[in-house]
């Protein structure tokens, strides 16, 4: 146990899997897999397991992502780790082949294989191509793979366990700016598991549900909002197929009352599957949505910083809410 | 052979006149019916002739393969055409079965998964599966979405696959299939293991994207992948020449540093040949190979409109009057080197059977077949709700549509 | 006017906008630009327009988006169809150029396109990659791209002229199962908007929310519900963005019930975000959800059929509602 | 120059040894230095020497744009290093500069939109922008996010563009903008214009599968594209021998049959010359063309580390301890072939200036930039609230932060 960076945290994971398993195969672009980390040794995949494992070649992340998938239906764990800016190139062969391989199949596709997909949102400046938060929505659409989408280092090693290690298919996003986040995380292996909400405070007047990059803006909300008295509920979705309804139900069976926050626009954002979800099941629920307007994030910091969801937000809706 | 008539007519003042194309307009009209002989010789003399070492066991088997792919093509059709309780479909392979076989020929297809190799094909998948060694009766029950078929009645023809012999399966998008190929290779190269990879597709495929990502990567990584393009000249309607400017696809990938041969596919000889110079050289480390087989479907794109029941291949069928329309006469010119004939003139030739056996032979198929339709068409129906199984390894996803 | 199948009617409108812009251009893969209706000349765009305008390529959907995209950006005025096996292909260069390319500009690009992308979902056996029917959703949550789904082939044909005349990039999913309906369709150049729903029925003890290839069974439900004494509002979104929400939410304002039916899987289903808006905007709505399953579809027409939401799911759905 | 040295180290069993990548390290070993010299010398015998109808005033010019690519990117780094109070980042184009120069000396850049020529750029734009024209106080305004910039804050540095002078606009992905292109010039052919399209690419662009589209359908359409890869040897940190089997990425356009050339980068006249001969030929309808031009970046990748304010260039910079990282002899050995000396000594040699008005002019163009930065920086800042606008040519779309 010790306090670790994300990153660390997540090539640990790979790390120990990779020695585990001396066919598994690791595919990268921009990112060396390299971390360091206080106290702790350099974890480099290239330099440890060589060339023949560990590689990049060029800006191709459909490659990247259809690799992945042929090593894993010839029976090798493999995994690779998109760059946000190529996020979408290989929304095809995940979206209509891999996701469907096993079903087509009648059950006879194996596919081991994790495709780590970067989602930014966090910078400033970096507009419409490079600030954008949105591929949380088109991957949760997606039946026959596991998207799954940490919002803490501890979370991004169990999940990066559990995914690496399961036989589905699994999208694993990665929100870039959680990157500097560090925290107490185990030396030794240890799954979260791919299905399960997590439930990160528990109040009764409202239900506050968010995932990935949203997550650091509600908690500080719900500190603020505690202050002046509203218990927020807080769930973490951290699995977006498949979604942990029940979570989600029990808690808003509760408070009656359900606020979802995302980075992802408005229109299809998962807070709205959320809201569809806990209405068909539980009746009499008041419902609010923050999230990113229609529109794509604009270059300007005042533009953007005043259109990106924060914790005055979530504070703001949720007092109106309750 | 009435080549020219197979380059779409256009406007002179209409005409891309790019160099490449104008280059392949006049080599087309200079070799005419000549191209697939000049190519024979060339092949023969320059790719080693290692099918001098197959047993005639063996070689009784390939052509076994041949009838099996033939014979299952035919009653398939006849299905279509006759029996309206029939719902299955296919994309025939008929004119095409000796690419699958001479290239199977050359393949490990049995074996655990790092040992067998493994085969991805396309959405005109029967011949490659047949030739990959998949059972028969349950590719036939599967085409007609039973619940014993291959693959339980959930993908039917454009998704057939059978892992057990390296089938890694059928794919119905054009692109993805030959990338994701090469990504089988790269983890063969990555364990140490001297399995190869082969993908069949078709000409189609040179124009996608993923064309060069396979190419190019596979030269990079060195990796143990054959990469099999059966140009059989058309993309549904039309001539490969719209969309591509090589009259040799293989040099296309030649480019890349990629080992390229071009060989004639109606002659299960050649194309073994081709197939065991590619495999060695994957075995031994020695990186990609691309295969170019010039062949020809005898049937439509897709089903059996323009057939009759009992006759070989579909002819004179083209209901949208498409420009681009192959020419009957080009099917018949090419059905004068039918692979089955071929096949079998080598063996008499080469005294490994007689006439007599090897028409006994394609009786013994023809029966063969048959029972795997009686077998295949009697299995049971699938049941509704299995449809919400399989999407994850386990368990099953609730039903939606009742609200 | 004359009773025109829907593909006569797409093409009447192409045909028309042609003639009037000869810098206009079409880019086709498998389905030649062609279309005969009884009583009616043949329309064939590539021999009217010649082989300059009118092309066909490679099997290579990701050039023929971004390919009118960029004629558009040269300020020609251009369209192409895209068949259903290529639907995603050129998802990326939609998403995260084409959509993004007005707001990161300023508003300086210009960008005069449609891409028709052929959605199909209807023939059973087709199987997974060849029955889907789920890209209603992916192209919906992008922003600065107009998407609509026409379900009659008067507004195939209207919103067809609409969007060959807007200066928004337009993306125009087809149903391809619709194909076969034919009705009234005037001969001279119409539009519908971009934006608007379209009520079908008034009823006022529910409404019905669905679209494209859901509509026909939906009208049909809605008659033996009518038949039964149970009256339906029936709306046809027609735009899924922007979405016209004034009309659901006027609707459900007055129902206070709301059933929304999709083909398209249930995660993330446009209902999702047609309930959303509907709870965020009135109180005390009851709702429920029909849409495919969250599993592909499968090749057996048993499995198929009774995964697909059909005419008595929708009445019995809308039974239990009301 | 230290040219061996950009090869990324390798464990020899780890090596992938295509054929491919053996000629590349074979044929780098041999030429070394003399490789840019060498091409140079073949371009210079194959292309026809355009330059020599260019005017006096049209050189001088040249030279001035060079200057203003040179002296933006100069005090822009020194922006980001100085001033705390700068918010504005690049890609620098310093080292490039007569690249973009001297394609676009060759262009029409001004006229209505169906008279001026389009270039597309990627994530490295400033220097495609000035040449094409663009206003460059707005451009500066752009690029530090101020309401009155060119694109009134909403792209800044990756996202800009102005239509007014044919620049289709930066673009922050690897991949599409050449397709892109490539429907640009679809359009020209087709509306009978004799317009063409140029894309600046960076070598990172060939391993793309949008490559293979661009060229194969530039060459089947003999559209008027012009292809100009801009080869720096890297793309990030990675050599891009380790994404490309050819030394001169040229090689892989002239399969297509499209007309390639490769050219000296650092040379504005060879530059000039092979763009001018692209531009004649595809305003005749004689299709695409593909220029590489071997190039050099003086900062790394992005932004200015590794720089010193009152410096040109950036050393030394490497946290991550990247193994493929550019080595800094290779770096300087570049700078010793400046595409602003090589300019400046082509004007003086030619008697069009001597080197006390050249150094004049490079006076004159260093306050027109201080000035361009004063204007920009005093430009007012966004209105939050205009996010909402610009996603649809007409109205906003709700705000959806507030719930
Ligand atoms: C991405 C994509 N676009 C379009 C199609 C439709 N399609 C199915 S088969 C086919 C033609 C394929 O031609 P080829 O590769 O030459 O194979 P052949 O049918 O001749 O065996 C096309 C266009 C598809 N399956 N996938
Ligand atoms: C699809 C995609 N993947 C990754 C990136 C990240 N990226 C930005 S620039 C760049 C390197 C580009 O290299 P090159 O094309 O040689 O241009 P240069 O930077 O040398 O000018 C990469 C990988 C991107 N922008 N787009
Ligand atoms: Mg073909
Ligand atoms: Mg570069």
């Amino acid at each position: 146990m010790a306090m670790k960076s994300w990153m660390y945290s997540v090539l640990e994971a790979v790390q120990h899997e990779m020695r585990e398993d001396p066919a598994m195969t690791w595919i990268f672009e921009l990112t060396p897999p390299v971390a360091s980390n206080p106290g702790k040794p350099v974890i480099n995949l290239e330099t440890e397991f060589g060339r023949k494992r560990v590689v990049n070649t060029g800006i191709d992340e459909n490659w990247m992502a259809s690799a992945v998938l042929g090593a894993g239906l010839a029976g090798s764990r493999s995994a690779t780790y998109i760059p946000y800016q190529g996020s979408c190139m290989p929304f095809q062969v995940i979206q209509n082949v891999a996701a469907k391989l096993r079903h087509k199949t009648g059950g006879r596709a194996e596919m081991p294989v994790v495709w780590i997909i970067e989602m930014t949102g966090q910078t400033p400046g970096f507009a419409q191509q490079h600030s954008c938060y949105e591929e949380d929505s088109y991957y949760m659409h997606i039946p026959g793979v596991r998207t799954v989408i940490p919002s803490t280092p501890f979370d991004a090693k169990g999940l990066m366990h559990a995914a690496l290690r399961s036989r589905d298919p699994v999208v694993y996003l990665y929100p870039a700016g959680l990157r500097t986040l560090t925290e107490e995380v185990p030396d030794d292996p240890f799954e979260v598991p791919l299905d399960k909400a997590a439930v990160r405070r528990e109040g009764g007047d409202l239900t506050i549900v968010s995932s990935g990059a949203g997550m650091p803006g509600v908690l500080e909300a719900a500190e603020t909002l505690a202050a002046e008295g509203i218990a927020a509920d807080v769930i973490d979705l951290r699995a977006l197929t498949e979604m942990d309804t029940e979570t989600i139900v029990n808690s808003v069976s509760k408070t009656k009352r359900l606020l979802t926050v995302d980075q992802s626009y408005y229109t299809l954002c998962p807070g709205a599957e959320v809201i569809a979800r806990s209405v068909e099941n539980v009746e009499g629920v008041k419902v609010k949505r923050v999230a990113f307007p229609d529109a794509p994030p604009p270059a300007s910091p005042e533009m953007f910083l005043w259109m990106r969801p924060g914790p005055e937000n979530v504070a703001e809706a949720a007092r109106a809410l309750v | 052979m009435d080549y020219d008539a197979t380059i779409p007519q256009r406007e002179p003042d209409d005409v891309p006149e790019s160099r490449s194309r104008r280059g392949f307009l006049k080599l087309a009209a200079l070799t005419g019916a000549a191209v697939s002989v000049g190519r024979q010789a060339g092949a023969l003399s320059e790719v080693p002739f290692a099918a001098r070492e197959l047993s005639n066991e063996k070689l009784i088997e390939m052509y076994r393969t041949i009838l099996r792919i033939r014979w299952h093509e035919r009653t398939q059709a006849d299905q279509m055409l006759e029996n309206p309780d029939y719902r299955g479909y296919n994309h025939f392979y008929a004119g095409q079965e000796a690419v699958a076989t001479g290239v199977c020929a050359a393949l490990r297809n049995t074996g655990a998964r790092d040992q067998v190799d493994l085969a991805y094909s396309s959405h005109r998948p029967s011949g490659h599966a047949i030739a990959k060694g998949v059972d028969i009766p349950k590719m036939v029950a599967e085409m007609d979405f039973r619940s014993t078929g291959m693959n339980g009645g959930y993908g039917a023809e454009m998704h057939i696959a059978d892992p057990d012999v390296g089938f890694a399966g059928a794919d119905g998008m054009i692109g993805p299939a030959p990338v994701i190929a090469s990504g089988s290779a790269f983890a063969m190269r990555a364990r140490g293991s001297d399995q190869v990879a082969v993908v069949f597709a078709g000409d189609g495929n040179y124009a996608a994207p993923h064309f060069h990502s396979t190419m190019n990567n596979a030269a990079l990584l060195d990796l143990p992948l054959i990469y099999v393009m059966e140009n059989n000249l058309y993309h549904q309607y039309a001539h490969y020449s719209l969309s591509c400017p090589h009259v040799d696809i293989a040099e296309a990938a030649s480019v890349y540093g990629v080992h390229a041969r071009t060989v004639d596919g109606q002659d299960v000889v050649q194309v073994y040949n081709a197939a065991k110079e590619a495999v060695d050289r994957a075995r031994a480390g020695e990186g990609p190979s691309f295969i170019e087989a010039k062949t020809y479907r005898y049937y439509n794109h897709w089903g059996a409109p323009g057939a009759k029941a009992g006759e070989l291949g579909a002819f004179g069928y083209d209901p949208l009057a498409i420009t681009h329309f192959r020419p009957e006469k080009e099917l018949r010119a090419w059905m004068q080197r039918d692979p089955v004939d071929i096949a079998r003139k080598i063996l008499v030739d080469w005294g490994v059977v007689d006439t007599a056996r090897a028409r006994e032979i394609e009786e013994e198929v023809k029966a063969e077949i048959a029972e795997a339709f009686e077998w295949g068409l009697a299995q049971p129906l699938c049941t509704p709700e299995d449809g919400l199984k399989n999407v994850f390894v386990e368990g099953t996803v609730p039903p939606r549509q009742f609200g």
